[in-house]
């Protein structure tokens, strides 16, 4: 069998040797599928170094016939990998292990359930990412939201039934009505293959991309979330299991972006170019409503989850740019944001199995008893912070630029967000490390172990290598992403000859965002 | 004859059938069903149908009716009790008004729709006398449709499972729930 | 036999009605279920019919017979499955009415 | 220009050096690790069976460690020398961080003199090999190290102030328990601030100033433990923040503008179109927001009230970053771009009345501190409000010449303060200080010459890099003539403030508890520095000795390629002709200059000489006046409660109005209403098999009706 195929079905046999297990082999069930998750990892290296950028479309491609729908367009089963899927796919099968290692200290009752959930949900996100046919990708994206809905319902805190409920029903709309968009898709133009259906929507008119585009956006939008959506997310995540969390905001949230990018933005050019301001003006409202919402926290988990629709919104931001620099930088900030915010919730973790508590008010201080805990959480906050240097400031610099040469006043208010960001984050930081350690359950707390330091190194790693070298991964996917503006160039460029019916200015407007 | 045959066994089939539904205790319905699928049996093999009629005897009115008998006699429900309401007794509830009626509007629908001629059938005259010979099944059943029959036969497998577990008596001292 | 298959699917189709008012009024489980054998054998009366307009002489039709074996199984799975309910609903609640299974009320 | 490598090596010497002091630092560390297996106290059933002993031994050492560092946060302030001695491995680690530093200082000596060698006239610049940091279509970041004779110069500041201050900090920080992280920090923003003026782009330069502001919070922050300095650190960062807020836009205006982020690309194309007199606005509004940047990395109004705030931090922490380097970096970035801000007239002007008006405020408010890091601080304010008043003025030497002058006498000052607060065990209050020239005889003579220079007493370096500004404020004419009245002002109050510091601190009659309390001098690690910093103080007017000496201004030609392009557009709009001051005025200009500075330093050090009798009867009898000046002029409470406050409101009406009650009300409520449905429609579901039987059948009926109708 070929990488991709090997690479989304191993998470699959691992869950199957984990329910050959008997239940009470708990360490057995943990390292099988600590395994398998460092097998797909170094095979995901193995795909990564092989990926050739030249290549502007995808490669690797894998096509088999799967099913036929009477009338309607052959279904295959097409796994296929480009620039920004490589870089999606990197971040799934290198974080993966690391959850699975975090799991160790928060998850002791149904072991087996969840290692089986998880490796299901990596193939799930994987298959997402891989998909290059309309109905697998859909197939992919449900499955993905089943195991998240019995890891917070099953292994999550007081509140979980609520928020499970919230977060099933939202994810379900949303991709109900992508289900109408898809079933339109594939009667409309008698094909399921992605990449073709690219070359044959971007030909649509932008009024009849419209209709599309908006069942397409509702969805992603939903699951990214944007910033009217974004109530499931702080539920979800502050009643969710630690890695729970890191695999939702480290890769799930993901798949919302990574569709818009995908499908809202390459498939529907003039729909996107249509509609980019109402996402812009959404991503940075999201940006500083995040910020803010964050502020008013005092549950530490629930602060850096509204971090997330605050990082987020900056994606959103970069990406409706349709510049560039803009979507690179949305690109880059999928993954950076995956590392910090991972990070910080595996650290939120780490403390609420010593404390069994998140409140902001009960620490305090808590460097001198946790010197190592300390280091790593700073460095969290910084890279979630957009420290130059590290891994955040890159993308978030890239969108802001991309951004401001799309619209000023919306990256100004993104900027605001850099300044609000660093208040939260600083102040968060500050209640829970510095200041007097009054509290006696504080001074007894005890240090990171060799195995929270393992989780967490691999991490910080990758925070300083994004922030010093990010040029190497920025043209993994600068092929694809250069694709996508020209289809944005060139349905700007219509609509511009169609309002002001004078080809000469649509050419003019067609050469000035390439410029050097 | 063998036409005279075949409506004889009709009408004593449905005479069967509503025996079923309408015998106070669960024993008689038993018996009546035996009745009903025994005429059925014949009718197939009227129809050309020997395997199927062979099957209808052995795995109907052999293995599944036993089953049922086995299960009254073990809860001890042969006898008229008040464990069972019989079809007069239940038809006094309105729910039970409306399920005859729902009953006859089904039937209706199906006579009228065989009777409107909507399926073009053939005449009788054209039709074969035998169908299913063994060779022709156990070819359909080993080739074109191996995947469903071993799919079948894992399903009678999880069934095996289910119904040792459903029946499974619990030892005292142990909490289903727990287990 | 020179009856017209429409004859078979009358037959059918009052077997399968009177499967149909056993199953909506009685209460009794057991006789639920043999109603239910009962519209299934209804429904293996329709595949034969159908099978049997299929073929012409020489050339047998067999996908109704092969269907109606996998009705035949799948309705021996069904009834032991259900048989094996009514056993633990008796062992419950010393009963075999439908009516005393009413939890799951909405 | 040929690659020359060995520039990354400047920087790159104290990331190596910072990273060795961090590593020693965690080896040092008494960590208490948890258990590496399973979960910790919540279940104990992993530890159960197996070393449920080894756990309980490691449990009641957690105890007796718990108990240690519970003492510990009260302690390192007051922090017993012989109690606590330095292990092993933070020596080595002081060791490392000094032993780069000197090597850096060793680097960029060669620097300057390879940049000497090149012959004068000529472009002196040397490159290294850039580094390709960003790269997507359209927009490129090239990041290589540049020596030119700007970066030369405050690459020596930093290295020589830098090293001085690392040497001063082994003596200083002895016996802290963050002795190996406190040098680590400290190489860290060497390298920043070294990134910061050796880079070729902006974006580079933005990476050491996020950098330095990084270290400045992780050392104002250092004695987290006392709560209050974590509260500094965070507001010096987030007001930094706000500047580099400003900054991140200027640079999105200037990529739009050029293509381009490398600075000498931007400096060589700006005289082409400020000529071309296209994008006029947006050139200024670019500088303007460049230096938004800047008034909150150099501390101006309205962004400098973080710098008081970040006192917190250990005193050589104080010297090195709140003084002689970081808060200069908005001077260097003015430089740097000089002809970005000399294009506009409005621009310059905006800097300088900026500038002027920082000036008045630190000085004013310095008057009445007590603390004496306080008086240094708002001097600093105060003295950095000057060299904005320069580059306002056009005098990009005129600024450099002050920011090198004050690392040295600013530098040696503080250092002083904290050679006085080490040995008076931390105690910072000058009202209770007095006397101490005879205890501390080496402290007291090096702050003497620290206090002359700042004060710009005659011949000292101050006096001539202070008279230098204002004699080019004084030239502008016009509306500059109000700025250098301001600026001549200041200086007066400056020369009183210092002087009274020097009476509070070393004379009169101790006002210390003497039972407890024994000043003595510090060792010889913290004194040696302070004499050097007093000789470079000194002499350190050597580099730019006014016209009127009749000897050339050495700084003014050295920098003279790098100013030329700003000092040429300033020309141009005058029609070529510079403003030239006669002999005669520039006579009377140092004659004012030094006659204020005489009487007020006198008049300061009279007033104070015998205790602090004045101070109280200036509180009594003008509490009101006292309190305005004490406080900044009320600028710091303003911001708390107009802005502060507003947005921690603002914040929670987000979370509960907006987010709980509009956004979620309307999901929820959404919910209801699926519930209430359901709830009516329930009645059709009575739960026996029966009914939903009925409903099947009855559906399956219509169905077939259906079908046969149609």
């Amino acid at each position: 069998m070929d990488h991709l195929t090997w690479l989304t079905f191993l998470p699959l046999i691992g869950a199957a040797l984990v329910l050959l297990t008997p239940s009470s082999a708990a360490q057995a069930q943990r390292m099988i599928a600590l395994a398998t998750t460092l097998a797909v990892a170094v095979l995901g290296v193995m795909i990564y170094r092989d990926f050739d950028s030249s290549i502007l479309g995808a490669q690797q491609v894998v096509s088999i016939p799967w099913f036929e729908i009477r009338g309607g367009p052959a279904i295959r089963y097409t796994l296929g990998i480009d620039g920004i899927s490589l870089l999606m796919v990197a971040l799934t099968s290198l974080l993966m292990p690391i959850v699975i290692l975090s799991t160790w200290g928060h998850i002791d009752k149904r072991v087996k359930e969840f290692m089986v959930w998880m490796l299901v949900m990596e193939t799930g996100m994987l298959g997402v990412f891989l998909s290059l046919d309309l109905v697998l990708f859909y197939f992919f994206w449900e499955i993905s939201l089943i195991p998240l809905y019995f890891m917070v319902g099953i292994w999550g805190g007081e509140r979980r039934i609520y928020a499970t409920i919230k977060f099933f029903l939202y994810t379900l709309a949303g991709s109900l009505v992508m289900l109408v968009a898809v079933i339109a898709m594939l009667y409309q133009f008698n094909s399921a293959d992605i990449p073709t259906l690219t070359e044959l929507a971007a030909a649509l008119p932008a009024d009849k991309q419209g209709w599309l585009f908006a069942g397409f956006a509702l969805a992603f939008a939903i699951k990214v979330p944007v910033m009217p959506f974004h109530t499931w997310l702080a539920d979800a995540h502050t009643e969710a299991p630690t890695s729970g969390s890191v695999v939702l905001a480290g890769v799930l949230l993901k798949m919302g972006t990574y569709g818009l990018l995908r499908f809202c933005i390459a498939m529907f050019p003039a729909a996107a170019v249509q509609w980019a301001p109402l996402f812009m003006v959404l991503g940075a409202a999201g940006i500083v409503y995040g910020a803010f919402l964050a502020m008013a926290q005092n549950d530490l988990k629930r602060l850096v989850a509204c971090s997330s629709v605050s990082h987020l919104g900056y994606v959103i931001l970069g990406m409706f740019a349709l510049t560039s620099a803009g979507l690179q930088g949305g690109v880059l900030q999928m993954v950076s944001h995956g590392m910090s915010t991972g990070m910080l919730f595996l650290l939120v973790g780490m403390i609420y199995e010593r404390r069994h508590t998140r409140a902001l008010d009960e620490f305090g201080g808590i460097a001198h008893s946790m010197p190592l805990f300390a280091i790593f959480l700073v460095i969290a906050v910084l890279s979630s912070a957009a420290l130059p240097g590290l891994n955040g400031f890159v993308g978030e610099y890239l969108i802001l630029k991309g951004a401001f040469d799309a619209n000023q006043t919306l990256a100004i208010v993104g900027v605001l967000g850099v300044i609000f960001g660093s208040v939260y984050l600083l102040v968060a930081t500050r209640r829970v490390l510095f200041g007097p350690l009054n509290k006696r359950e504080n001074r007894e707390l005890l240090d990171l172990n060799a195995r929270e330091i393992a989780t967490l190194a691999p991490i910080v790693l990758f925070i300083v290598w994004i922030g010093v070298a990010p040029t190497p991964f920025l043209n993994k996917s600068q092929g694809a992403v250069d694709v996508i503006v020209r289809r944005c160039d060139e349905a700007r460029a219509l609509k511009l000859a169609t309002v002001t019916a004078d080809p000469a200015d649509a050419a003019a407007n067609l050469t000035t965002p390439t410029r050097r | 004859m063998a036409e005279v045959f075949f409506y004889a066994l009709s009408a004593l089939a449905v005479l069967f059938a509503l025996g079923v539904v309408l015998a106070k205790s669960p024993m008689m319905s038993v018996l009546n069903l035996l009745g009903s699928f025994f005429c059925l049996s014949v009718i197939y093999l009227l129809a050309g149908f020997q395997f199927m009629a062979a099957a209808q005897i052995l795995v109907y009115a052999g293995a599944i009716l036993v089953l049922f008998l086995f299960v009254i006699m073990l809860l001890n429900l042969g006898d008229i009790s008040a464990h069972s309401t019989g079809f007069l007794g239940a038809l006094r509830s309105t729910g039970a008004k409306i399920g005859v009626a729902v009953a006859v509007a089904i039937g209706l629908a199906l006579l009228i729709s065989v009777n409107l001629g909507m399926l073009g059938l053939k005449p009788a005259e054209s039709l074969p006398d035998g169908i299913d010979g063994m060779t022709g099944i156990a070819t359909e059943l080993f080739g074109r449709y191996a995947l469903p029959f071993e799919a079948v036969s894992v399903l009678l497998l999880a069934t095996m499972v289910a119904v040792v577990v459903l029946a499974k008596r619990q030892r005292p001292g142990t909490d289903a729930r727990k287990s | 036999m020179q009856v017209p298959s429409e004859h078979l699917l009358i037959l059918a189709a009052v077997l399968f009605a009177i499967g149909v008012l056993g199953f909506l009024v009685r209460r009794n489980v057991i006789v639920v279920l043999m109603c239910v054998e009962l519209m299934l054998n209804a429904a293996n009366l329709t595949f034969l019919a159908a099978s049997r307009q299929h073929s012409i002489p020489g050339e047998p039709n067999l996908v109704g017979p092969v269907f109606a074996i996998f009705v035949i199984a799948i309705a021996a799975a069904e009834a032991a499955v259900g048989l094996a309910l009514v056993i633990a609903l008796f062992r419950l609640r010393q009963t075999t009415e439908s009516d005393a299974m009413q939890e799951m009320e909405g | 220009m040929a690659d020359q490598l060995w520039l990354w090596a400047i920087p790159a010497l104290p990331l190596a050096g910072s990273l060795i002091a961090g590593l020693l630092y965690l080896l040092g560390i008494e960590r208490r690790a948890a258990p590496a297996h399973g979960a910790h106290d919540a279940h104990g059933q992993h530890s159960a069976h197996g070393d449920s002993a080894a756990h309980a031994a490691a449990h009641a050492a957690g105890h007796a460690a718990a108990h240690a560092a519970g003492h510990a946060p009260s302690h390192d302030d007051h922090h017993d020398h012989a109690s606590t001695p330095n292990k092993g491995s933070a020596k080595l680690a002081a060791l490392v961080a000094c032993g780069v530093m000197a090597g850096a200082l060793a680097l960029a000596i060669k620097g300057f003199f390879a940049l000497r060698a090149l012959p004068e006239g000529s472009e002196r610049v040397l490159e290294s090999t850039p580094w390709h940091w960003i790269a997507v279509t359209g927009f490129q970041v090239d990041i290589s190290m540049v020596l030119d004779p700007l970066s030369s110069a405050l690459c020596l500041v930093i290295c020589g102030v830098g090293f001085l201050i690392h040497v001063y900090s082994t003596g200083y920080m002895k016996g802290d328990p963050g002795y190996a992280k406190f040098f680590a920090y400290l190489n860290l923003f060497v390298f920043a601030m070294l990134m910061l003026v050796l880079s070729s782009s902006l974006l580079g330069l933005f990476i050491g100033w996020e950098g330095v502001g990084l270290c400045s919070y992780l050392l104002i922050g250092f004695w987290y433990a006392k709560g209050w300095p974590a509260e500094a650190a965070q507001k010096a960062f987030v007001m930094n923040r706000i500047g580099d807020a400003s900054f991140l836009v200027g640079s999105f205006m200037l990529v739009k503008l050029f293509g381009t982020l490398d600075l000498s690309d931007i400096v060589n194309s700006i005289g082409a179109m400020v000529r071309s007199g296209e994008h006029t606005t947006e050139l200024m509004v670019a500088a303007l927001l460049l230096f938004g940047g800047c008034c909150g990395k150099s501390a101006q109004f309205p962004l400098f009230t973080w710098l008081p705030d970040a006192m917190a931090g250990p005193t050589p922490v104080s010297a090195l970053i709140h003084a002689a380097t970081m808060v200069t970096a908005g001077i260097y970035l003015v430089v740097r771009l000089n002809p970005l801000f000399a294009a506009s007239e409005i621009v310059l002007f905006v800097i300088g009345v900026v500038g002027a008006l920082t000036a008045l405020i630190g000085a004013s408010t310095a008057l009445v501190q007590r603390d004496i890091k306080k008086v240094l601080a708002y001097s600093t304010v105060s003295q950095l409000g000057y060299m904005f008043l320069a580059l306002g003025s056009g005098a990009f030497a005129a600024a450099i010449f002050h920011l090198i002058t004050h690392a040295f006498f600013k530098g040696l000052l503080f250092l002083g303060a904290g050679s006085v607060i080490h040995g008076m065990h931390h105690e910072q209050d000058m009202h209770k200080m007095g006397g101490l020239r005879k205890q501390m005889p080496r402290t007291f003579l090096t702050f003497l010459c620290g206090a002359g220079a700042l004060s710009g007493l005659p011949l000292l370096s101050g006096f001539f890099s202070k008279d230098e500004i204002l004699a080019h404020t004084f030239a502008s004419g016009g509306a500059y003539r109000v700025l250098w009245a301001v600026g001549l002002l200041t200086a007066a109050i400056t020369a009183f403030y210092t002087w009274r510091m020097v009476a509070l601190t070393f004379f009169g009659e101790g006002r210390y508890d003497k039972k407890h309390v024994h000043p003595q001098e510090s060792p010889a690690a913290m004194t040696v520095p302070l004499m050097v910093l007093a000789v470079l103080s000194v002499v350190g007017g050597a580099l730019g000795l006014p016209v009127v000496f009749g000897v050339a201004h050495a700084l003014n030609t050295w920098l003279e390629p790098v100013i030329a392009p700003g000092r040429d557009l300033i020309l141009a709009r005058h029609g070529g002709e510079a403003h030239h001051l006669s002999h005669a005025v520039e006579w009377a200009l140092l004659g004012l200059g030094s006659a204020i500075a005489l009487f007020f330093a006198h008049r300061g050090f009279h007033a104070y000489k015998a205790g602090i009798e004045r101070d109280e009867g200036l509180a009594r009898k003008r509490p009101g006046m006292f309190g305005f000046l004490g406080e900044a002029w009320g600028i710091d409470n303003a911001y708390t409660q107009r802005i502060v406050q507003p947005i921690k409101l603002i914040a929670f009406v987000t979370y509960v109005v907006i987010d709980q009650f509009v956004i979620d009300g309307a999901v929820n409520g959404t919910a209801a209403l699926a519930r209430t449905t359901g709830g009516g429609l329930r009645v059709l579901t009575d739960g026996r098999v029966r009914t939903y039987g009925i409903w099947i059948g009855g559906g399956a009926a219509l169905v077939v009706f259906f079908w046969i109708w149609s």
